[in-house]
């Protein structure tokens, strides 16, 4: 024997978090659907609050979250999931709640039930999937759709004369009184995942501590939509998609500002 | 005549294209017909079929519980529509993506390595095209002269310059579909 | 309790409370706004969820979040509000949630007025939106019916975990009478379990309308259908007059079956052998006992406050053994007696001169 | 430096080839013989120099979860979380 | 023009097109999401309106709009945002102004799935929305069928200033078939005399469904009633094959109706005689047609692709003198040909020896 | 003869503007709904453009808004207003067209429909009267009830904790870029009257030059439903509303700014 | 029993109200008994109107064509009102209100200088309480001893105050209705 | 200063009273005996001194546009816009 010598054991750093259920998923390669989905488990995991919360599906690629998530969930109409994880957040507020919503579901059909669930400061978490299309019925305009950008619904691209300049959701957010956290983050490679991941914990955490309505936009790729590899629409999202929707924090109300620094 | 085909496999392997093509085909050759394509959310990585009748007469459903014909290009196609073609029907199987072979004896089979037939001729997407030619020469729907027109009318002057491989590939099919050589 | 004069909108919304509404979400409409009001006022301080909802969308799917989470929750509405809640009722009745609504109906079509109408019979007993089914539809006549009837309308919609209707129009709805309220229940303890609540040391529930896959949504289907039957098969409810040796019987129901009662008795007065049907399910619709009479009435009179839709359901169950002839008001005309007395002896003159089975 | 190495879950992997992208070591490569039963040609850990050092950003980029993480750690030393 | 393969979806919109539709508002939705895409080719280059609308309520009242403002305009959406506009077909329909909406049906109840159905015949015939009255409903079973419907669906929402659907389900909508497109027609010159213009040199125009006076609203609904009633007596339409010495008919629309011809042929040849009878119009539903034929035939088999909701008309029409029986699938199942020759066999042998009329 | 004397002649300073008919209103004594609809129609003459103008009313008190205009008019379903105006402008962008609707009808239910019509940048004008409540249904809480505030469904006064706080809708419509000009004025007394005729004539002006939507929210008195004398209820809208909801310009997009200073 | 009283005139007048104590008494003299008001969105300002049905049989329709007593608060009312009531009805007119006396010579008629006694008696909210009066002095469907009581309970503690000019109210009304001093 | 006039249409008239604080002339007052036809009290022009400039602020409050302004202008001078 010379020189002390470490023993080295093999341990598991990273697996699949028990939020998340064992399942393959129905995403497309290279969709940032799996991405979110896992960081939204990986935060209820680290938060303990699985056996505790309910997930309100919308109407979208994400119809399905549901059955990913391991906890207790159900699937709103179209639009309509900050309507219905109202009623379900006033009779069970010991529950934690969240929406997880796309574009079309969250800034088209379902701009009312956003806004006022928003207003009313209700206490639930809203994880916004803008993916600047509809990618459920195959690729066509969402209001988040970039100015030129073509889908099946903009075949000339999007022109911004009749069909208007994209809307930028965490902004409008973030100006309803009764928001108290609205986020916007990138999911297009391991640096903003990671700060998305944050943003989810501290939307989380918002919502445990009572203080308000809290949302995390996410940037997210449609590889099939966009025509794109997986690669491509990566590097689409921080080319065309960051430029147009800026990152960052848009609202943090007061008490807010405490959560953000913990760990 | 009156036939129902189903062509299935995965998303992007051709499978739409290739029943489209019969149907454009049998209208030119002036048959009744009618094409319709499964169709799901799932529409990418997930599986793709469609039916195509083709007939002598107006056509009532256009859909079968049992196809006189099935064209499939992967294992799970092959799984699901084995057991389903009529009795005394015709199978073709895209051999290369095949697990284990087919089983059934009241039927024809004709097995075709089409992908890596079409990866031989340097055009791995015209997959389609071998398993549609063999399938013509086990039933001779169409003409190959009508296909070639209609191909060529389909792929337009963009695409002119792959009408000469998917017409090989067809041949290639149509070589390996003829019945002395596969049974 | 006693009896006291209470307005039948009121009166819809106090029993709901008896009856254990957990949570209330609506959205304000004339005629039913008193409810929403009265709800305003008593669930907050009974500690209860009351949202004022931004839509009548939002609310029915407020409701359907939580019924979902197990508590017992309804809305209100009238006619166009409820037009707005299609989509909603048929998933919860995809869901197999329970959920009750009240539709305080007005004249329509578009936006109308605000006056007593029966024109949402269609829209509400047909299948409230897309897919296949029926929901549970309770017509009262008076505001202890509503009462009543309220009350059971919870009890239905948590017995067949389904959409359940209450429907009046403004009448019922701003009408005083005397009526009694009933006890306050305990609100129920228990959640279902069927509901989300959390997978603690469970595995997860899901509730969902979605189901990709036809064969499986067929089952769902068969499984709803066969629910309905059931519901068809135990839940005929309906109230008659007379009906034993009527040549004529007249059918109506809610405030038109009321209003008509008068008009019978004066029939009866003056000799003529008329009697009064008045069905209390709109669905399922009363036809087994309907059916019944067809076989020895002469003649039956539907009075509706709209241009004939139980019309149809009524000649469905006549079977084309007898004639059904129609009298209706619209737009928020409320028939008086004076006219269904009239309609009712027109037709009774033209009967046969022989009653079907013989005098 | 830990020495790592992963496990890709090939029934679930779709092939997207963004875990090769997150990968430092260039340790993954994609599979481009047979697809797999879903018709996607899967990632592959191919590590014969022992390169991988357990970062686990491959499975930080993955949509799929499919990638499980190990690394050698000091015995009786409790792991850390991974840096996500 | 010629004979060319359609899709169902794109043939319905070029078809619209060419029957000179000036604008277009929808919002995507499977399965009849190529009529849109289409439209969104074709309306720019074309110098027409087409806007994606944020929701289907937003599109069924930009198409409320623009019909008030005299052009042709139409939405199209499936079973979950057809429920969605029920309040606008109701103001529309309340305001005499024509519309065009296309409905191609998916599984429900609730998010159901995409596959083909025929659940909405409900809540398209009986009366979308609250208030009384009934859309024209229109039923093509083939993809030339969708294109002359979608044509007179203009035609007839203009002569009448009403609400006119065309229905059909995912298999149409997705089926490619030889047909043959109209030519096409030039867009109208003029705004109908009714129209919101400007009140340039003329008193002002209103368009509204509004009447706070009850009588005023009931003179509407009269009116309105007496519109539908004229459109009962010219309109209703079908198609019918073999019925002249049949012993049973089956009864079917659409794709349903499309495939029960293959199930009727077969039951031919095995020597059944047996007819198809498949009614166009679905409101008004050709019940003149069919109470003619229940005179004569044994038994009516309906067959639908729901569970049972035409059935109600087909008894109505056949008051009673005919069984009718029900062959349907839900949950978005297509029945195929040998499952309705099942159903019809079945039924044959039931029938008495004799046919009704003697042999 | 003396000096020189100037000839005096009687002549109408103020009349009746030829855009609104000569009918009485239905409106309730003070209610400043009439203001509103007066100063459209001033506008209206001034800017000669009635008889080309199409307006729609909303479901709200201004339900017979059509009546009162001497212009074609049509009545839309309750918050789909700016959806219907949509539909004309798209198939007449000769007409002049606008929307008149109140705070229940624009802010709750048709809470999509006016964002995105203002996404889209239509071409039509939008007159807001904001007046705290719900008016015609007899007075519930609206989504700009103040806090505090006692309406008949909120009997309690509105609950910022279950109820929210009220939205401020100038400001949310002002964020999003197909609006050109957004101004919040008041009707409480005759200057800020004449201020609000100025704010309308150029939203107006603004849907004339093709510049984008065009919105003005007024602060307007319901005396009914919030309980007080019309002269209270205007002091109210000067010492409640007015510091919660506050006044001025909060979109001026390019092109605007010289319309402003015209006259 | 059986009448249908229809009481009308402007919003604020109390119109409502007087049916209502109407209603509660006859229910606290145990009759079966109506009431509902025409319901407008013009509650303001507008008309208010409201029908009580008292009877001694169980309520058909709480409305009616033709009330057979009418009780009207202002002139728009009346001009309304006079030509509906059924023959041999009884008519109840605010005469400080009316422009033109009633014409009917088949009812009985009651002019009551309602609102100048009101305001006599410094109470012009009391203006119902009178009218009520003289309604109940023509037809005695309720006992006045009942009113004081049901008053008093619907004033309750905070409105205490107002109950002896309200009864004072009703009284005058009783002392002008009866037939004697009208007819 | 020019000397001004109103005219009330008392029928339109519902009593608000806004006109009488709008007015810096005073010379506006609500009835008080006998109500309109709709049962409101009107309001009057009540101007015994010509007291009235004719600026029309009365009229810019009034609601109901109830009320006409006239004023005396310099005859064949075309008359000002009121300043509203
Ligand atoms: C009422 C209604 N309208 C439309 C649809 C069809 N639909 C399904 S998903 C979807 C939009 C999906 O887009 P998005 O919300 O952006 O989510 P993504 O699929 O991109 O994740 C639509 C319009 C529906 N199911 N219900
Ligand atoms: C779909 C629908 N929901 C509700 C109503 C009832 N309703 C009529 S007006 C109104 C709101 C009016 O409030 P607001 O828009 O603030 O206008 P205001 O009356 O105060 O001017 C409501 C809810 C309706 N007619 N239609
Ligand atoms: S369509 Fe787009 S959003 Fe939907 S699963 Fe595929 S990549 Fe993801
Ligand atoms: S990131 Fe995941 S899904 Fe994509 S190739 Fe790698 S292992 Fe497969
Ligand atoms: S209720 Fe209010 S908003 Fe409506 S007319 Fe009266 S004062 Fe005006
Ligand atoms: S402002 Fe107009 S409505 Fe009000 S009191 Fe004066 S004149 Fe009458």
């Amino acid at each position: 024997m010379m020189v002390a010598e470490t023993v080295l054991e093999e341990q598991v750093v990273y697996a699949r978090p028990a939020s998340l259920r064992d399942v393959p998923t129905h995403y497309c390669p290279g969709c940032t659907h799996g991405v979110a989905h896992r960081l939204v488990a990986e935060v209820l995991d680290e938060l303990g609050i699985r056996e505790r919360t309910i997930g309100v599906s919308p109407v979208g690629c994400a119809v399905f979250a549901y059955k990913y998530f391991n906890t207790d969930g159900c699937e709103a109409a179209h639009g309509r999931a900050p309507a219905m994880a109202t009623g379900i957040k006033r009779v069970r507020p010991d529950m934690v709640v969240f929406t997880y919503q796309g574009d079309g579901d969250l800034a088209a059909i379902g701009t009312g039930e956003i806004i006022h669930a928003a207003t009313r400061g209700e206490l639930f978490t809203t994880i916004f999937i803008n993916n600047a299309i509809y990618g459920m019925t195959g690729g066509q305009m969402a209001p988040t759709t970039l100015p030129g950008q073509y889908t099946s619904s903009s075949p000339a691209g999007r022109d911004v004369e009749t069909a208007g300049f994209p809307i930028r959701m965490a902004e409008v957010i973030a100006g309803l009184p009764g928001a108290a956290y609205v986020a916007r983050r990138s999911l297009h490679n391991v640096k903003e995942i990671m700060k998305a991941k944050k943003a989810i914990r501290t939307a989380f955490k918002v919502q445990l501590a009572g203080l308000g309505f809290s949302m995390v936009e996410l940037l997210s790729a449609c590889p099939t939509n966009w025509s794109m590899s997986p690669p491509e629409a990566m590097r689409w999202i921080e080319e065309a998609m960051v430029p147009y929707y800026p990152l960052g924090d848009f609202k943090v109300a007061e008490g807010v500002e405490a959560l953000l620094k913990e760990r | 005549m009156h036939e129902e085909i189903i062509f299935a496999g995965f998303g992007g392997q051709g499978v739409l294209f290739a029943g489209q093509l019969l149907a454009y085909t049998a209208l030119e050759e002036g048959r009744h017909v009618t094409w319709i394509p499964s169709y799901g959310p799932e529409m990418r990585g997930g599986t793709a079929n469609c039916t195509v009748v083709v007939s002598d007469e107006p056509i009532g459903s256009p859909v079968c519980l049992h196809p006189s014909i099935a064209v499939v290009f992967n294992n799970p196609s092959l799984e699901k529509y084995e057991p389903l073609v009529k009795p005394g029907g015709l199978l073709i199987v895209n051999q290369s993506l095949m697990v284990a072979a087919p089983q059934r004896a009241d039927l024809e089979i004709v097995l075709v390595p089409a992908t890596e037939i079409a990866t031989e001729i340097g055009q791995v997407r015209a997959t389609n095209m071998i398993l549609f030619g063999a399938l013509l020469a086990r039933r001779p729907l169409v003409r190959v002269e009508t296909v070639r027109a209609v191909l060529q009318d389909k792929l337009g002057a963009r695409k002119a310059h792959l009408h000469e491989i998917n017409m090989a590939a067809l041949e290639r099919g149509l070589a390996i579909g003829r019945p002395v050589f596969s049974e | 309790m006693a009896v006291e004069l209470l307005k039948g909108n009121v009166a819809l919304a106090e029993a709901a409370i008896r009856a254990g509404v957990e949570a209330y979400f609506g959205y304000p409409i004339t005629p039913q706004t008193e409810l929403l009001e009265h709800m305003a006022q008593r669930m907050p301080e009974l500690g209860r969820a009351f949202v004022q909802a931004e839509s009548e969308l939002a609310a029915i799917n407020m409701v359907y979040g939580a019924a979902c989470a197990g508590a017992r929750a309804m809305t209100s509405s009238s006619s166009p509000g409820i037009s707005l809640m299609q989509e909603g009722f048929s998933y919860i009745a995809g869901s197999e949630v329970p959920a009750v609504v009240v539709d305080i109906m007005r004249g329509g079509p578009g936006l109308g007025n605000i006056q007593p109408s029966q024109a949402d019979y269609f829209q509400v007993t047909r299948s409230a939106g897309h897919g296949d089914y029926h929901p549970i539809v309770l017509a009262p006549a008076s505001v202890q019916e509503a009462i009543d009837l309220m009350v059971l309308a919870f009890d239905l919609a948590d017995k067949y975990r389904h959409v359940v209707l209450v429907v009046a129009d403004g009448l019922i709805g701003q009408m005083m009478e005397p009526a009694e309220l009933p006890p306050m229940r305990p609100l129920r303890a228990e959640r279902p379990d069927w509901a989300l609540t959390g997978a603690q040391g469970r595995a997860p529930r899901i509730i969902t309308s979605l189901e990709l896959d036809a064969p499986a949504l067929e089952e769902v289907n068969n499984r709803l259908q066969a629910k309905l039957r059931e519901i068809r098969e135990h839940e005929q409810r309906y109230a008659e007059q007379m009906v034993e040796d009527a040549r004529l019987v007249v059918v109506g129901y809610g405030t038109a079956g009321r209003i008509a009662q008068t008009a019978v008795r004066q029939a009866r007065r003056e000799g003529m052998r008329v009697g009064l049907f008045r069905p209390i399910t709109l669905w399922p619709f009363p036809e087994r006992r309907l059916s019944r009479l067809a076989d020895r009435v002469d003649a039956f009179l539907v009075v509706e406050m709209n241009a004939g839709q139980m019309l149809d359901d009524v000649r469905l169950a006549a079977g084309g053994q007898v004639p059904v002839d129609f009298y209706g008001r619209t737009g928020g005309m409320v028939p008086v007696p004076e006219e269904i007395y009239e309609a009712i002896s027109a037709l009774y003159r033209k009967l046969p001169d022989s009653a079907r089975w013989g005098e | 430096m830990a020495r790592g190495r992963i496990e890709i879950n090939e029934d679930n992997c779709k092939g997207c080839t963004l875990c090769t992208i997150a990968c430092p070591q260039g340790v993954i490569v994609m599979a481009t013989d047979h697809p797999s039963a879903k018709g996607y040609y899967p990632a592959m850990f191919v590590d014969p120099e022992g390169q991988c050092t357990g970062c686990a950003l491959c499975a930080v980029a993955c949509p799929d979860v499919c990638i499980t993480v190990y690394r050698q750690v000091p015995a009786k030393t409790r792991p850390q979380e991974a840096a996500v």
